[in-house]
């Protein structure tokens, strides 16, 4: 046991009393000595790595948990930095955070909120992890930010697209930097009424979940806002794995376009079952039928082959972008593990590095101040171009990429091709945004636990 | 008088008239027995008695009470009870358990919440059910599986859990079929008993003419689903019509 | 002693032994060390282990008994769990009403899915609780979203202002029993060794031994005999004049309780809900709990539910770095070829290790683990007293 | 109460409820909007009753409680995926005109089969890759099925219900996470062959005016590969001796015996038989939808549902019932019925299952006395 994991329960070794003796209990709520949760105190700070491992989106959470281990070799100044090297904030160092050692500890959200939460707590009160990052959904991401704003820790979700993270249910802990539905919708919308005109007709067909909601209320209003028609909006069940009986009756409605607000599993058949209905090939209206899927994602759409084609959407990021940040990340993840990152693991790196430079820029570990470091912070250099990081509802604004299915892909990872970066303020938006919660939704006040 | 009392019981399936204008009656405190051939409506009867089956027409009166329409537990709450063919007991349980859910029902009534009593503290059961076992001769084997039992025991057992609901009229549905000899003498003697000392009305589907013959003191010949006669044991030994059912036309 | 045989009683110590000792023997292992990984004394874990302890005495309460396999009780625990939060966000922030609320809303629930359901037996049964459950799970899920939340489920917010609360502004309301916070722990150090007591894991324990005195009680009470009578032969039942009916809705609404009793418990120690808590897997993990552990006996189903949370929450966390600190002091290839063989076991592949031993136990041990500690006490047994094996011990399997 | 029981005036009920539901919802929403529904209600159907035909073979007849038919599928559909990787094989070519992620100089895949068979041959192979598994997946399906009758289910027959759910759960867990292992969890796409892609448009054919009532060609060869399957099985089932044996054994396993058959054997085939079904309904599903390692779990509770709402032990009730499901399921869908009845595509099977099973106690044609206790 060469270099065993320090943990807060290891450190206790070190602090514990001379002796066998008991020593004197002590009550780590209110009345603890401690300024804040699980403050580090040996030469190590453990962080949480929440992906899921298993159920459908197990790949996307490998992915993630790879960006995550080479964001601690960079920040433990391994490997060739990566974006560190590129990032605006020059406080990292390479030694670890605040000079301490960066270690982590890895769990198992199953994509259940349930298994999400009590993986976070298992880190948190068994591991003594000062940040909780990861996570692939919504769901998850909205019940582990609960946790940590209970609990005292900071919480940078992974991907997780819908509005209510940073919008109804954003907490004073809890910080995102993928984007959202919102911005999918604003990104999309003018790119679409360039190549697709203005006078549509558009079919929705919703996952019946909060996420779906948020997603094509965005798209619908940003579409209707530059003349299309919405024709029908139909909720599709989350557990649906045939879409056959909803994609048949579109080209019945009159409708020329077809949105699919799915994500995942579903995006994958939905997309699948309409394309094989060979609406791609139909006219109406006296213009070519088209398919809509809001939010990419790039090892899913995998999943759809050749379906993808010419199909437009919008994508946090690309590891075809050809910024230096990109570019370094590309580098040093596809040279560490042989292919290129994916939008998930490229916004959970990102995430582990901003938590990382919040903290060295507020010399402290506190939460509280963290937060402080991290609200309003404006940062470059992380393949998104010029980011904020707002202060109101700490979601991250930056350009949005608006993609499409590439005709002929060089290489299975070559599916996507980038049509336009939309630039940050079209899809900027008021902290008190209808979609986003409204004046009610409040962050709280930040929570260092202890 | 009557404690049983079949009036016009009609129960037709498709095509196949099972009961034709059945009637019949059971004085109280005797042995009766319906014996006819394979077929003729023998449970079929017995089950329009105990509420399995419901009549098309006529009526059936227990102790001046209709039974029909109510369920089996109900018009067992009534006091009738049946001993099946091949013996219905409780083989998870022990056979203590076996003897002591007759007494809870009969305590009790069809459903008590009783969740939190133990089971050990019901002294006036497991007393009444000790009792019981032991008057079976089964004492010895009160904490068996009652599965484990063989034949003939799980039969006695079965006669002790519907006599220890001290049922008005107690319904055998060929209870020594497929027993050896010295079996259905014991069973034989078991029932004698019953009826001698405890009261209870008999009514006995039976094929063995040995059984009947030992136990009855009336007897109904059921053929094609009617009663041909209704007679002493004594007369039905010679009766034409009954040796014609039994032998076909060769009387 | 408290209405319990010395058998019953001596169980009923082990239990409250290992349940208030739990701190102690979860956490065997020095922290630090290697072995640390699989130490269970945390919080959250223990809570698990008790809650869905309860979970499972209780759905076991209708299998084990009455032999009715519902495949749909994790409906009860979620609608049990939303029954309780909705308590906390509106009435008070105290755990107790809650959990009351929680077990009242899944008795109610039970009962109108048990009336209904239990005109048939069989997989019918199941089929037709699989099939309630599935509805609440899907209708929580969409269309029910402004009362469950939906995929984000509920959680305590900083504006939610229960009646009987005294919050400041912006506060963010925790749950609590009589102001005492179910977050709050001691720690106590011994040497290298550190262990927590938490409050909420003691509420969820106390009220666990309750329900496993209860279930004791139930068992051993003539209410518990009807039940098993009611599996092994529901004709002699009814010829003996007991209305099986009223039988089994008692025991589907009390096992339904015993679900809404979890939930609430989940509630009150951890503030959030979420639709998936309903689900069919959800539904399937209690009765693999009961059949692992052992149906039909008492300590059977909390054995079950420990070892079922026990895997998915310290096995999945392994990663493959921890594998390779365990094996560093082996030789480099040694070391390599110990990590591949054994990281598909664990980590994201926790799941293999769960259906290994699903299918282990099965096979080697019918009956489950009791009956596993059965065989493995008589085998201690023999060895002491080095008689040749008996053909009890054979016997002990049952057959069917 | 006979008749009742037959399984003629099952049908005649369900036939009767049916045509009054299919005339009602063409006054709600028009005759083409139904006939699309019944044509995705059939294909939809299809897989469902194919699933449940080899689970009732398997658990309404043998009364083997598998929660690992799903599992079956699965592997059935990852037949599939096999080959077309096989054919895929590739040797890597460096083509220095183009760079890849790293920069680095791109290497193309040129599959082995465009050596062997040239270019345009070799593409046709890969192309018709499903189709080609179906043979690679009779064997590899049959093997396993009888493995894992052989090797596991086979000494479960006489253990509780309860056993037989722990270790075929567990079963299904161990198949599903071997191919996570190899396939990783992602869904892996497995077109039909190109001549199949685009769909018929059954509108213009009969004389409407196109795009009206359009149909996916692949989605039409699945309802009639599915119509044959079902018709080899019953047919098998009627007219061979083994099927008269099986039959025979169904209802009575002890006599049978006792003629000195050995039913065990001829059990173990139908448990290869059933996982040829359930793998075959897998391999032809996979231009469908693409497959990933879960998608037995997604039908394992359909499929037991729809057995279920079949009878237990009736093999037409299996396939009735499939379709039925598929049906009321596609008619759900419809925007015009979510409008008066928001959340009813959610619900709506389990709906269906609880009517039935409270109005018709063993399901549509149920055996009495099969699992029922």
């Amino acid at each position: 046991m060469s270099n065993s994991r320090l943990t807060r329960r290891g450190l206790l070794k070190t602090s514990a009393l001379a002796g066998a003796g008991l020593a004197l209990p002590t009550i780590f709520t209110a009345s603890s000595a401690a300024a804040f949760t699980n403050e580090p105190t040996g030469s190590s700070v453990t962080l949480g790595f929440n992906v899921p491992q298993t159920g459908p989106y197990a790949d996307e959470g490998a992915d993630e948990l790879r960006a995550y281990e080479l964001a601690v070799e960079h920040l433990n100044g391994g490997g060739d930095g990566g974006m560190m090297n590129t990032f605006s904030s020059k406080a990292l160092q390479g030694n670890g955070i605040l000079g301490k050692k960066v270690e982590f500890v890895t769990g198992d959200t199953q994509t259940k909120s349930d298994a999400a939460r009590a993986s976070a707590k298992s880190m948190i009160e068994k591991d003594g992890a000062i940040m909780i990052t990861g996570g692939s959904s919504s769901g998850v991401a909205v019940a582990v930010q609960g946790l940590c704003q209970e609990a005292g820790v900071i919480f940078m979700a992974g991907l997780t697209h819908s509005n209510d993270t940073t919008g109804k249910d954003r907490k004073a802990n809890g910080f995102r930097h993928f984007f959202n539905s919102y911005m999918s919708g604003a990104a999309l919308a003018p790119v679409l009424a360039n190549a697709y005109g203005t006078d549509r007709k558009a079919y929705h067909l919703t996952a019946d979940y909060n996420w779906g909601y948020t997603t094509e209320e965005a798209v619908k209003a940003s579409t209707e806002a530059m003349g299309w028609e919405t024709v029908a909006a139909v909720k599709t069940p989350l557990t649906q794995t045939d879409f056959s009986s909803y994609i048949a009756p579109v080209l019945q409605s009159g409708a020329d376009t077809l949105v699919l607000n799915h994500y995942g599993g579903n995006m994958v058949n939905s997309l699948t079952n309409a394309v094989q209905f060979g609406l791609r090939d139909k006219q109406v209206n006296g213009k070519d039928f088209q398919i809509i899927v809001p939010l990419y994602s790039r090892l899913m759409a995998k999943g759809a082959g050749a379906n993808v084609k010419g199909i437009f959407g919008s994508t946090n990021w690309h590891w075809t972008l050809t910024d230096e940040g990109s570019k370094a990340f590309v580098k040093s993840f596809g040279t560490k593990y042989g292919f290129p990152p994916s939008q998930a693991a490229h916004t959970t790196y990102v995430q582990a590095l901003l938590y990382a430079d919040a903290v060295e820029r507020a010399g402290s570990f506190n939460p509280c101040a963290v937060a402080e470091a991290l609200e309003g912070f404006e940062f470059d250099g992380m393949g998104n171009g010029k980011t904020l990081y707002r202060a109101d509802d700490h979601q991250c604004f930056k350009d949005v990429l608006v993609v499409k299915g590439k005709e002929n892909p060089d290489s299975e990872f070559d599916l996507l091709e980038i049509v336009e970066v939309t630039p940050v303020d079209q899809v900027m938006y008021a902290p008190d945004h209808p979609q986003m919660g409204g004046p009610e939704a409040t962050l709280g006040t930040c929570n260092a636990g202890a | 008088m009557a404690i049983l009392e079949v009036k016009n019981v009609n129960k037709r399936f498709g095509g196949l008239q099972a009961l034709g204008d059945v009637n019949l009656s059971v004085e109280e405190n005797s042995v009766h027995a319906i014996i006819g051939p394979n077929g003729a409506g023998k449970s079929t009867l017995l089950n329009c008695l105990v509420g399995k089956l419901t009549p098309d027409t006529g009526s059936v009166m227990f102790d001046g009470q209709s039974v029909l329409g109510r369920k089996p537990y109900e018009i067992n709450q009534m006091g009738i009870s049946r001993v099946f063919q091949t013996p219905e007991i409780f083989g998870d349980l022990t056979v203590m358990e076996n003897m002591m859910i007759p007494i809870f029902a009969k305590r009790d009534g069809a459903f008590r919440m009783h969740a939190i009593e133990s089971t050990a503290n019901e002294k006036g059961v497991i007393e009444q059910a000790e009792s019981m076992l032991e008057d079976m001769s089964m004492i010895d084997k009160q904490h068996m599986h009652a599965a484990a039992m063989s034949r003939g025991d799980k039969r006695r057992l079965e006669i002790g859990m519907c006599l220890a609901q001290e049922p008005r009229l107690l319904l055998l549905d060929e209870p020594t079929a497929g027993m050896a000899r010295a079996d259905t003498n014991n069973t034989i003697d078991l029932l004698k008993q019953i009826s001698d000392e405890r009261n209870i009305t008999i009514a006995i589907i039976e094929h063995d003419m040995h059984v009947v013959f030992s136990l009855a003191q009336r007897i109904t010949v059921l053929a094609q689903g009617t009663p041909l006669v209704e007679d002493t044991p004594d007369k039905i030994k010679g009766h034409p019509k009954v040796r014609e059912a039994y032998l076909g036309e060769s009387a | 002693m408290f209405g319990l045989n010395k058998k019953d009683f001596n169980l009923f110590l082990i239990v409250i032994a290992l349940t208030m000792l739990a701190p102690f023997i979860l956490n065997p292992f020095p922290a630090g060390s290697g072995m640390a990984q699989f130490n269970a004394g945390y919080p959250d874990l223990m809570q698990r282990f008790v809650i869905f302890g309860i979970f499972a005495i209780g759905f076991n309460i209708l299998f084990g008994l009455t032999g009715y396999l519902s495949f749909g009780h994790a409906a009860f625990l979620g609608v049990g769990s939303y029954g309780a939060i909705w308590m906390m966000k509106l009435v008070t922030l105290n755990v107790i009403p809650a959990i009351i609320m929680g077990v009242i809303v899944s008795g109610v629930f039970a009962l109108a899915i048990g009336f209904i359901s239990l005109r048939r037996s069989g997989i019918y049964f199941s089929i037709l609780t699989l099939a309630f459950a599935q509805m609440s799970y899907a209708l929580a899920y969409s269309v029910l979203t402004p009362i469950t939340g939906g995929e984000t489920g509920l959680q305590i917010k900083p504006t939610d202002r229960p009646i009987f609360s005294n919050l400041e502004e912006g506060e963010i309301g925790r749950a609590n029993l009589f102001g005492l916070d179910m977050r709050s722990s001691y720690e106590l150090e011994v040497g290298n060794w550190a262990f927590t007591f938490n409050t909420g894991y003691y509420i969820a324990a106390i009220v666990m031994i309750l329900a496993f005195y209860l279930s004791i009680r139930i068992f051993r009470s003539p209410f518990g005999t009807m039940l098993r009578a009611v599996k092994s032969n529901q004709t002699r039942m009814n010829y003996t004049g007991l209305n099986a009916r009223p039988y089994t809705l008692a025991a589907f609404v009390i096992s339904g309780m015993y679900a809404g009793l979890a939930g609430g418990l989940l509630v009150a120690m951890d503030t959030q809900v979420g639709p998936e808590r309903m689900f069919w897997t959800a539904s399937g993990e209690v009765v693999l709990m009961t059949i692992l552990g052992g149906a039909s006996t008492l300590i059977g189903p909390v054995l079950g539910a420990g070892l079922i949370k026990y895997m998915e929450n310290i096995l999945s966390k392994i990663n493959k770095d921890i594998l390779h600190q365990w094996f560093a002091f082996l030789p480099d290839g040694i070391e390599d070829f110990l990590v591949t063989i054994v990281y598909p076991f664990i980590g994201k592949g926790w799941h293999l290790t769960l259906g290994i031993i699903f299918m282990a136990v099965v096979i080697f041990l019918p009956g489950g683990l009791v009956e596993g500690g059965k065989r493995f006490m008589d085998f201690v047994k023999r060895k002491k007293s080095k008689t040749p094996p008996s053909d009890e011990s054979a016997q002990s399997t049952p057959a069917e | 109460m006979f008749k009742s029981g037959t399984p003629l005036t099952s049908l005649a009920i369900t036939a009767g409820g049916l045509i009054g539901f299919f005339v009602l919802m063409i006054g709600l929403v028009g005759v083409n909007a139904v006939l699309l529904q019944t044509l995705d209600g059939l294909s939809k159907g299809s897989a469902y009753a194919m699933i449940a035909l080899g689970l009732t073979l398997i658990f309404g007849t043998l009364g083997v409680v598998n929660f690992a038919h799903g599992a079956l599928f699965m592997i059935g559909a990852f037949c599939a995926v096999t080959l077309s990787k096989f054919l895929t094989l590739s040797k890597e070519v460096v083509d220095e005109s183009k760079t890849d992620f790293l920069g680095n100089p791109l290497k193309v895949n040129v599959p082995y089969v465009n050596d062997l068979f040239g270019e345009a041959t070799g593409a046709t192979i890969i192309d018709w890759a499903v189709p080609l598994s179906l043979l690679f997946a009779i064997p590899v399906m049959i093997l396993v099925g009888i493995v894992m009758e052989r090797g596991l289910i086979k000494h479960f027959y006489k253990r509780p219900h309860a056993d037989q759910i722990l270790v075929t759960f567990g079963l299904a867990i161990v198949l599903q996470e071997i191919i996570k292992f190899y396939y990783g969890a992602n869904p892996i796409p497995t077109p039909a062959p190109s001549a199949f892609s685009g769909s018929l448009d059954f509108g213009a054919l009969i004389g409407m005016d196109p795009n009206l009532i359009i149909y996916p060609y692949w989605r039409i060869i699945y309802f009639v590969f599915a119509a044959l399957i079902i018709g080899a099985v019953f047919a098998f089932l009627q007219f061979t001796t083994f099927g008269m044996v099986v039959r025979a054994g169904m209802a009575d396993r002890e006599t049978v015996q006792l003629l000195g058959i050995n039913i065990d054997r001829r059990f173990t085939l139908m448990f290869g038989l059933a996982a040829a079904v359930a793998g075959l309904a897998g391999v032809m599903y996979t231009p469908i939808n693409s497959p990933n390692y879960h998608m037995g779990m997604d039908f394992l509770v359909l499929s037991f549902v729809v057995v279920v709402v079949g009878g237990m032990g009736s093999l037409p009730g299996a396939v009735l019932a499939g379709f039925l499901l598929g049906i009321l399921e596609s008619f759900a869908s419809m925007r015009e019925i979510l409008d008066v009845l928001p959340g009813i595509n959610q619900i709506i099977i389990y709906l269906v299952a609880i009517i039935i099973l409270l109005t018709r106690p063993r399901g549509l044609m149920g055996k009495k006395g099969v699992m029922e206790e």
